[in-house]
């Protein structure tokens, strides 16, 4: 096999990263994100960012460290009210904002990761979503065409992966990792832990290699949690 | 005499069947759980990947991997079972919940639902709201009855951008419980205390009773 | 939870069945079919199906044996090559046959099972698949518009099930059989392993119940091979 | 003196990069897998739902489960991964596979490709031939120059249905290689001991050398 493993999340990144790409980033909240990769993309400097992502991080994590250094110019998510700076170069219309429906967003991956240009949902049909797109009835039912999201590149956190690049994630942490992977003309993963071809088991591989290129063991993760919340 | 928070919660508990998937929306309906009627057993699905969502867990079982859709450490339970977000829509969009519980800013008699943008405040996105309510077999609302500012949450036609159009099945208020069905909004009960005069006092929109 | 373990195949399909209706079987060839269900169909003499499955069995095993009682009206399927009452019958014209691509039958399910009513894609552009569909560009190349499949039953085999309905396949036993269990308005399952709630890792299954309203322990599994081939 | 079989399964391995991911047709291209150069490392896809697929087992190893998408039993390797077919074919049409690898019963000088149907004759299906030739990056077939009758197969226009327009990138057939571009053919190399004259004869198509 060709080599996909890299040393270090810079390394990972090299010769990959211009100014004004498209990026997709996994992750719900905090949970699930490549943090590894965020943090040498903060070092990197490229800047015009579109970032795809579900949400913006919080200020001081995440992708916010992006967004503090100023290197995102338009995020597409379907929540972002984590974030006080983002809302800060929002109002200030230093940050362009594309909301969509969460299940939109995953699906407009999926289908950019599978060849689909575009499909039609009923999901926002008679609200602001739909302005601009077309209408059709199936069924008798009103639906709007969506069109597919491709990446530049696209940052994937898993919990194991091996050295031809499948994938396996846990628990909550899998969300939009998996259909992001699909979707990046160039798939970066950084993993927690990274093994040896047929250390996984080939039933339960969540990620094909064929979808990642690149891959890394994380440096160190930190795994911030959002909000603790506990039953006591 | 109104419903309280927790009236409200139980009366929304009894629209729960046996085997039910249902998804619980951030803030009141999320209580809901807390009141599922003895010999039912519901799935909770939450819509960043998880069916058989678990309770929050004690301090030393917090796991970063393991949030609900508002970003809260939960636990796992048996029945749970983990899948990724385009799956997670899959089974919202394509009709597979039995049931969406969530907040609302305001609902039209036509069953129009507003609850995820003020315009000029600043917007923080509608997250699954909108898929929520457009694939799931049944959406209720559970929302206090008027505004802080005594305004009317039950209108005529919503004035704040939708989240869906004629999607709300029903809504529990401290007030009472309403349906919409074919672009009218019926008073289905009235809270224990509560008159059809005092309801109709504190409503903009037309229902019939 | 409600009950949704059965005992025994016709049981399952109890007050499931009409003339007329269409269906879904998963399966490649011979592999991961649901051959219990598919005797309790020849058994129940339900006629006039149309059947969704990627291939028709071969003639006495499989959905052959539906050919040969010709309870089936319509095939849906990318290809059928393995069966001498299937080509007797559609000689006939006593048997109606869809041809879809491989790519496309499996999008169309899946696109079914998520609320997709069509999708674009290009596979087929330029072909009698073609033809009467809508064609249009996306980034100057061709695509053509498809529309989602659904079936009134879907049945399927799977590996592991537990008593929620929540399914696991095996290698390449899984194939169609997951992305019809989506499809199906009401889905049926067969499994060699019929475990407790809770026996099943929640990171690695691949059915959630939540699309599987019946679930039945197979009586037996022929498990036939289609095409034996060794390296002797 | 023409290529062997052997001879074009080895021209076609040349074709093949280290990293690639191949999906190999049936018939002769399922050979070219016997003839992977030395240093050089591919998966192989098979599309009923399997990537790092194995030869064919030892008798005792037969597994029910475990077929490539001839329906021939095959075996599993340390690299071996098993998916569903929407997932399969996401691989493919989604333009991740690197390389197709399949025969004809024609091909046109403006790259169409006609595998899948004989007009008349019993029709089997498609299979997954169209999502392969719409969606792999590269699209090779490998098949012989002519068909029994000593008709040509690479053909100015395809005379049978197509199974996708401009779709073939390089020809490999058992008297040399062609490529495909921008609508027009070019004989990229002569099999040994074929002579430039002896493929004119033997061609309908037209091709630019």
């Amino acid at each position: 096999m060709s080599q996909k493993v890299y040393q270090g999340p810079g390394q990972a990144l090299s010769k990959l990263l211009y100014d004004g790409m498209t990026i997709m980033a996994g992750g719900f909240g905090l949970c699930g994100i490549p943090e590894n990769l965020i943090a040498a993309l903060k070092e990197s400097n490229v800047k015009n960012l579109t970032v795809i992502s579900n949400n913006c991080g919080v200020d001081d994590f995440g992708l916010g460290l992006l967004l503090q250094s100023r290197q995102i110019k338009k995020m597409i998510s379907s929540y972002v009210g984590e974030n006080k700076a983002f809302e800060r170069q929002f109002l200030n219309n230093e940050l362009e904002l594309e909301f969509n429906p969460q299940g939109t967003l995953a699906e407009r991956c999926r289908a950019g990761g599978a060849g689909i240009p575009a499909f039609f949902t009923k999901t926002g049909v008679g609200t602001l979503i739909s302005e601009g797109k077309e209408v059709r009835e199936f069924d008798g039912e009103k639906h709007i065409l969506e069109t597919a999201l491709t990446a530049d590149l696209a940052i994937i956190k898993a919990w194991k992966g091996d050295k031809d690049g499948n994938l396996v994630y846990r628990k909550t942490a899998r969300n939009f990792n998996p259909i992001m992977a699909m979707a990046g003309k160039v798939t970066v993963a950084e993993v927690e832990h990274l093994v040896d071809v047929g250390d996984l088991d080939p039933d339960n591989i969540h990620t094909p290699g064929v979808f990642v290129q690149r891959v890394i063991q994380g440096e160190k993760f930190e795994r911030r949690i959002e909000r603790v919340t506990t039953n006591e | 005499m109104a419903w309280s928070r927790e009236d409200m919660c139980r009366r929304a508990a009894m629209e729960l069947q046996n085997g039910y998937y249902v998804n619980l929306g951030i803030g009141m309906p999320t209580l809901v759980a807390n009141y599922v009627p003895k010999g039912i057993s519901v799935i909770l699905q939450s819509e960043n990947g998880m069916l058989g969502m678990g309770p929050f867990p004690s301090p030393n079982e917090v796991d970063p991997d393991l949030i609900n859709a508002g970003k809260q450490t939960i636990s796992e339970l048996p029945e749970s079972v983990y899948f990724d977000s385009a799956m997670s829509f899959a089974m919202i969009r394509g009709n597979h919940m039995d049931l969406s519980i969530l907040g609302a800013l305001q609902v039209a008699e036509n069953g129009d639902l507003a609850n995820w943008m003020i315009p000029g405040k600043m917007v923080k996105g509608m997250g699954g709201a909108m898929d929520l309510v457009a694939g799931a077999k049944k959406v209720i609302v559970l929302m206090d009855h008027n505004a802080k500012d005594g305004s009317s949450k039950l209108v005529k036609s919503c004035s704040l951008p939708l989240t869906g159009a004629g999607v709300v099945d029903l809504i529990i208020t401290d007030l009472g419980v309403f349906s919409c069905k074919s672009g009218n909004m019926y008073l289905e009960e009235c809270a224990e205390g509560v008159s059809i005069s005092e309801i109709k006092v504190r409503t903009e929109a037309n229902f019939i009773y």
